[in-house]
């Protein structure tokens, strides 16, 4: 295998060399790529769509199509990890473990036992349970909150500046994802459940669809935020500019969630357990 | 309304999706019928984009309002309208097929199924109606990752298969994308009708050849020429049997489409057969697919490995009809595109009503099955048929296409591999119709037929309706293939 | 050999993201372990990711954020002074893609792993000739 | 000459399978089920009949059925030779519907509902190849007839069933999918069409070499017409119930092969196009080494049915030689010997199922004396072999005679002495059975004196073919005349 995969590689690295002979310098300014359809962007973003970030206008309206795909991509590697991992009913561990928070000790308690009411004192743990970190706990639960609120910004001032939807949203399941590495993932699902990864992953896709199919009922084209002037009170070149705002929002929602239920799937091989 | 149908085609069954998902929390009942209602409204628009652009020629719908080549365009012609319907009828009637194998299966999480199987419909449905090579790849990954997702769903190796699939899939799906970055870089457009007009204005055409090659790689893998096949008789074979009914069928049929797409409306054919030496480079790729599925079949002993090699066979078919560059041969191979991706759905729904009953797909199982279950054998019957290509199916006349493009073309060593193919189909059908008509043996070798009634067992009415469905279109569609040449595909072919 | 000299200076770009491509097409053929072969795939989706946003490079030109006027002064937009906004789009796309594939290709591993207790493939290759 | 639009020649067709789902309802009242077949025999019988007027008048019935490609549809022609086989088959499905109640139920044979489903779906693909006006059309229900007729031969459903299945099939299927299809599209390409014509579809133009690979090809494609060495599979598929063999095996399947040659030849190559290139010949030798060979190797086999299988094989070759002579008397001794063979092969047939059904004996050394027990029946034998040897008073001495004729009229000698030894050897291998039912006396075998006949069912239907094939030699009408019309219209062109 090694060899024949050697001279593949070999075999395709000779093609691409060879298929290079005839590129453009790089960073021609008159390349072909840079002088047949972007400079219309570039000159004409801020006038059709009142958003000086080209990328942010061409990703979420010229080419706006392609975005929607792309979030229903990670909305179906979600839902593909759920299906794939997930392991619902499985078998009850036989010894329930809780955790006396003040004093710390564990007891184990047998079918039938009488559970322990769970409040702040008693907590359900798994056998794979480690003490928290108290720095590590206590540095994350300080600067989350600071990285969602830039995570938000970066959502929201995407038209303005480099970000929008899909960076702000991992950004903010980067958070979740943090917290759940500081503390478990049980504590996690409590604050967070699956549930609502899940409902969250496709109420945003289906943001950004519904907008589509909005401007369609309201007698234009899929995605023509221009068609939303009258609903939203502007002129069409702004509509088109809050159009992006919605549908960011819709996919920074989507890529958040999807990154959290991904990492509960894919930390804990589909059981909700401690995970990592 | 009608105007709005490549947009509803697709749009209708992704939004589903995200409702099935959602209230699959809840309850798992609403997930089949609104994946019923979302595949049955894509089947609906589809048949009227039909009949739109057979009465009023090519339909292009600007998404975003945004004029190609700035924005994404659908651009609708016969040809996509054609596999577009197939592709609905076969999702839809494999759907109806499947609720009775998905209930009990997967766990508990039959609503994910669902929303997956939807997914992958509208992003096959995407790839057929898209006019944009960017787009086409990102919906190319959609349908990619939730074909990984239920093919890894199936029992024992599937997890591997799917595995072997993702890989490859995705050196495919790369190079596709390789090859688009360099059309980029050669013109700066990535809009299909854009493409071909540029590209006959290139001086010098290297770069072009270039994303040429790797685009026809990306798809070669991906639609499992040999011998870039081996990811797909696993990843068929193992996967649940809800889930193959709907991937086998549709998917290599869908690629092949793309790469008749991408010859016509990017590289246009007088680029793309003008080339000295690779469109006969693909029809000896196309023999020797066709010559080793055919063996390789034969070597099978489970009836999904054979139907997955004989599926590589028959990409061989069109692949190589198509490159035969004449008429006959792309007619052969366009409308092998709609013939087989039916045969295909109608075995593969046998294949799961046998599964269904027996638990197993080992062809030593398979014995005195024609008196246990005899509907379902008629149908394998009929499908077998029109496989080896016995008229009236349709099977016959789209070889019948292929062969005599390529007597024309002169190309002897692809009209000798279709003939062999349909030789050794022969032997492998008629030795399962053998097991299932000769009632299991005793010891010393004689039958026990005055003695055993064996018991009727047939798989549930909601399986065998679509498949008596597809198994009489076998028939119709081949008596109707002069309908579907002259009306349809004449109009695609480019004049050379 | 200076003509060489210069085009492999102009061309430098082109020649890393090919190198990068071959480690990564590499890694997904020749090894052994699944997870290996997934590091491999991402090394490739992330070379032509290099290859597509190279494309976008214009001398002496800036990230496509138009500069303009917040009180309505007119300002000369002229193209050459911007990047090719495009590649950046489509390899948002395409990094997208790769990290959705990622997860499902980490998810298969996971239930390989559930099947046969190991992620070597030669391993899983035996197990599969016992049967 | 376009001929009358008509809906007959499909009900001809469409009324047997009609009959299928009829048949299958009624599986568990026998005597329902087998009126059924009766009933589709007999109107068969009769739309066939009310089709001989317009023919026997020169005229000819046209339906397309459905135009399935450009210029070429799946479309039915009823010509005089079409009929002429299609009278055979037709009348004597009837025969063998009565005959096979007799033989199946006396033996308690199983599944006889899809014995009789099958042999309905059997004749009317014999009768679509009848009336087929082009070669697809022609292909496609000498396909249906093969997958038709392959859950008859292995009805036994044992080890050798199997064995013999495969054969079937792989010699049937395998030829017509290997050698036919290619042939007919090479023949679509060369020429635009598949219509057949008298005057022969081809030009001229085209290489003598290409000709002769494709008249090749479809000679031997052919292979139910058993032309050596596609022939084995005919003896292996006597393993079928004896009325499978009578009607499939000496009249259905093997004369479908016969006329799909004789049509491609008459109506694809043309007479005279083949004339002018002397292809006749080389189609001479092989059939005339395929009846010498056959009939030497039937004088060695000891079971009935094999004896009569390899009589079948040389016979059929008879009438490939009798179209290969492409003379006028030759064509219309091979028309002829269609329906004079099938008349006389088919009583011996019924003779050997009979002496099954009564005594269980399959093989000839058994035989000694039997005439004596089963009088009728060997009466009926000895007429059969008479006709199918050539002389009278079977009708098997007019083709045979027309078939001599056609030697001398077209100068080959050499056949003409194939055709007078291969009488000798048919006699060598009828006589001594017949000699040694009536003058052996009956040996160890056991076989008590007395008369000890086969059920009625079994023994009217022998009676009545060994008298139709007396009747033929005085009236050979209207098949002679169906034939002759139709070397009329070869030798004007149509």
């Amino acid at each position: 295998m090694k060899k024949t995969g050697l001279i593949m590689v070999i075999v395709t690295g000779i093609l691409l060399i060879a298929g290079t002979t005839e590129f453009p310098d790089w960073a021609d300014p008159n390349s072909p790529a840079s002088s047949h359809v972007s400079p219309y962007y570039i000159l004409k973003a801020i006038d059709d769509t009142a958003v000086p970030n080209v990328v942010s206008a061409v990703l979420a309206d010229y080419r706006g199509y392609d975005t929607m795909f792309e979030t229903a991509v990670i909305f179906a590697a979600g839902l593909a990890c759920f299906f794939l991992l997930r392991q619902f009913n499985r078998k009850r561990a036989k010894t329930k473990m809780y955790r006396h928070v003040p004093t710390g000790i564990i007891i184990d308690i047998d079918e039938g036992g009488k559970l322990p009411e769970e409040n702040s004192n008693f907590e359900r743990i798994d056998s794979q349970w480690t003490p928290y970190d108290l720095i590590i706990k206590t540095t994350c639960r300080i600067i989350i909150p600071f990285i969602q609120v830039f995570a938000l910004y970066v959502i929201i001032h995407g038209h303005h500046s480099p970000g929008g939807g899909f960076q702000g949203g991992v950004i903010l399941g980067a958070t979740i994802i943090l917290f759940a590495i500081s503390h478990d993932l049980r504590t996690t699902i409590k604050r967070l459940s699956e549930k609502m990864a899940s409902v969250f992953s496709s109420m945003g896709v289906f943001l950004f669809a519904a907008t589509g199919m909005l401007c369609l009922l309201l007698g234009s084209v899929y995605l023509d935020y221009s068609a939303l002037s009258d609903l939203l009170g502007t002129d069409p070149v702004m509509a088109r500019s809050h159009g992006i705002l919605i549908i960011e929002i819709g996919v920074g929602l989507s890529v958040m969630a999807v990154m959290i239920w991904l990492y509960y799937n894919l930390s804990s091989a589909g059981k909700h357990n401690e995970g990592l | 309304m009608s105007e709005q149908f490549p947009a509803l085609l697709i749009t209708v069954p992704l939004i589903s999706a995200f409702f099935i998902t959602a209230l699959g929390w809840r309850s798992a009942k609403p997930a089949y019928p609104i994946a019923l209602l979302a595949l049955a409204s894509a089947l609906f628009s589809s048949m009227g984009l039909f009949g739109e652009v057979l009465k009023h020629g090519k339909v292009s719908y600007r998404l975003g309002g945004w004029p190609p080549p700035f924005g994404i365009e659908y651009a609708v012609d016969a040809l996509n309208a054609f596999v577009l319907v197939v592709i609905s009828f076969v999702a839809l009637i494999n759907l109806i097929a499947a609720k009775r194998k998905v209930d009990g299966s997967f766990s508990g999480k039959s609503p994910a199924f669902y929303a997956l199987y939807v997914m992958f419909v509208s992003g096959l449905l995407g790839i057929t109606v898209t006019g944009d090579v960017f787009n086409l790849y990102v919906l190319l990954e959609i349908t990619a990752l939730t074909g990984y997702a239920l093919i890894g769903m199936g029992d024992k190796h599937a997890p591997l298969a799917g595995f072997n699939y993702l890989i490859m899939g995705t050196i495919g799906a790369s190079f596709y994308l390789l090859g688009v970055g360099y059309l980029y870089l050669a013109t700066g457009s990535l809009n299909m009708g854009n493409l071909s007009e540029i590209i006959p204005t290139i001086q010098s055409k290297q770069t072009i050849i270039f994303a040429f090659i790797f685009c026809l790689l990306g798809l070669f893998i991906k639609m499992a020429l040999f011998p870039l096949h081996n990811w797909l008789p696993n990843a068929y074979s193992y996967s649940p049997p809800a889930a193959s009914g709907l991937i086998a069928p549709l998917t290599t049929k869908v690629m092949i489409y793309v790469m008749i797409r991408l010859v016509y409306s990017v590289f246009t054919p007088a680029f793309s057969f003008g080339h000295p030496i690779l469109p006969t480079v693909f029809i000896w790729l196309a023999i020797i697919a066709i010559v080793m599925g055919s063996l390789l079949a034969l070597a099978q002993k489970n009836l999904l490995k054979i139907l997955s090699y004989i599926i590589v066979a028959e990409v061989g078919y069109m692949v190589g009809g198509f490159w035969l560059g004449n008429s006959d041969g792309m007619t052969g191979a366009i409308l092998h595109i709609a013939n087989d991706a039916l045969m295909t759905l109608c075995l593969f729904l046998v294949a799961g009503n046998f599964i269904f009953v027996l638990k197993n797909d080992r062809l030593e199982s398979f014995k005195g099955l024609i008196h246990k279950m005899p509907l379902t054998m008629a149908a394998f019957i009929i499908g077998a048929l029109s496989i080896i290509g016995v008229p009236p199916t349709c099977g016959f006349f789209s070889k019948w296409y292929l062969i005599k493009g390529g007597i024309e073309a002169g190309q002897y060593g692809f009209v000798a591999a279709l003939l062999f193919s349909s030789l050794v189909n022969v032997i492998l059908f008629f030795k399962i119709i053998e097991i299932t008509y000769f009632e299991p043996e005793t010891k010393d070798g004689h039958s026990l037929h005055h003695h055993v009634a064996i018991p009727r067992e047939e798989a549930p009415l909601s399986m065998l309706i679509p498949l008596a469905i597809t198994t009489l279109l076998l028939i119709g569609v081949g008596l109707y293939s002069k309908e579907i040449v002259t009306g349809i595909i004449q109009h695609v072919l480019p004049t050379i | 050999m200076e003509e060489i000299t210069a085009l492999l200076v102009s061309r430098y770009n082109y020649w890393a993201f090919i190198v990068l491509m071959m480690v990564g097409l590499y890694g997904m053929i020749a090894k052994n372990n699944l997870v290996k072969k997934i590091i491999g795939m991402n090394i490739f989706q992330t070379a032509i990711i290099l290859f597509y946003v190279s494309i976008g490079a214009k001398k002496d030109a800036t990230i496509p954020i138009i500069e303009h006027g917040h009180h309505g002064e007119e300002v000369v937009i002229k193209a050459v002074d911007y990047i090719n906004p495009l590649p950046h789009v489509l390899m948002l796309t395409a990094i997208v893609v790769s990290v959705a594939t990622l997860g499902v290709a980490l998810a298969l591993a996971i239930r390989v792993y559930r099947q046969y207790n190991t992620l070597e493939e030669n391993e899983i290759k035996s197990q599969l000739s016992e049967e | 000459m376009e001929g009358i639009e008509s809906i007959r020649p499909l009900l001809a067709v469409a009324v047997s399978i009609l009959a299928v789902p009829l048949i299958m309802l009624s599986s568990r009242k026998p005597n329902l089920r087998e009126g059924w077949t009766f009933l589709a025999a007999g109107l068969k019988f009769l739309i066939v009949l009310s089709l001989l007027p317009l023919i026997l008048d020169g005229g000819s019935y046209t339906l397309t059925i459905v135009q399935v490609l450009p210029g070429l549809g799946i479309k039915l022609r009823v010509d005089s030779f079409g009929i002429l086989f299609a009278l055979v088959s037709s009348s004597l499905w009837i025969v063998t519907s009565a005959y096979s109640i007799g033989y199946m139920r006396g033996l308690k044979e199983h599944s006889q509902t899809r014995y009789f489903c099958f042999f309905a779906l059997s004749l009317s693909a014999t009768i679509g190849v009848a009336f087929s006006a082009n070669l697809l059309t022609l292909y496609l229900f000498y396909e249906m007839l093969s997958l038709a007729t392959y859950p008859l031969v292995t009805h036994h459903q044992d080890a050798e069933a199997r064995k013999s299945g495969r054969k079937y099939l792989a010699y049937i299927v395998g030829s017509s999918i290997g050698l036919v299809l290619p042939a007919m599209l090479a023949i679509y390409y060369l020429t635009g069409t598949l219509d057949f014509s008298y005057q022969g579809l081809f030009t001229g133009t085209e290489s003598p070499l290409v000709i002769l690979l494709l008249l090749l090809l479809m000679i031997f494609g052919f292979a139910k017409a058993g032309i050596m060495p596609f022939h084995s599979w005919l003896p292996a598929a006597m393993v079928a119930p004896t009325p499978v063999s009578a009607l499939l095996h000496a009249v259905a399947v093997v004369k479908v092969g016969v006329f799909c040659i004789v049509r491609v030849v008459t109506g694809v190559f043309g007479v005279q196009f083949l004339q002018t290139l002397q292809l006749g010949t080389v189609l001479c030798y092989i059939a005339a080494f395929t009846i010498i060979t056959a009939s030497l190797i039937a004088l060695a086999q000891d079971n009935l049915k094999a004896r009569l299988a390899f009589s079948t094989v040389g016979q059929l070759s008879y009438i490939v030689l009798g179209v290969a002579l492409l003379s006028p008397l030759g064509i219309t001794g091979g028309m002829l010997h269609i329906a004079m063979h099938a008349f006389g092969k088919i009583t011996l047939f019924f003779c050997a199922g009979a002496i099954f059904v009564a005594t269980g004996f399959k093989n000839i050394s058994q035989l000694n004396g039997i005439g004596r027990k089963m009088p009728f029946t060997m009466g009926a034998f000895f007429v059969g072999s008479m006709s199918v040897i050539g002389v009278p008073p079977g009708g098997g001495f007019i083709s045979k005679w027309f078939l001599v004729l056609g030697t001398i009229e077209s100068d080959q000698w050499i056949m003409l002495v194939v055709l007078l030894v291969s009488s000798i050897l048919n006699a060598a291998y009828f006589l001594p059975i017949v000699y040694r039912a009536f003058f052996h006396p009956p040996g160890e075998t056991g076989i008590s004196t007395g008369m000890e006949e086969a059920p009625s069912f079994c023994l009217i239907p022998l009676m009545f073919t060994a008298f139709c094939s007396i009747v033929l030699l005085f009236f050979p009408q209207p098949f002679y005349s169906l034939a002759e019309q139709s070397v009329r219209m070869i030798t004007q062109g149509w």
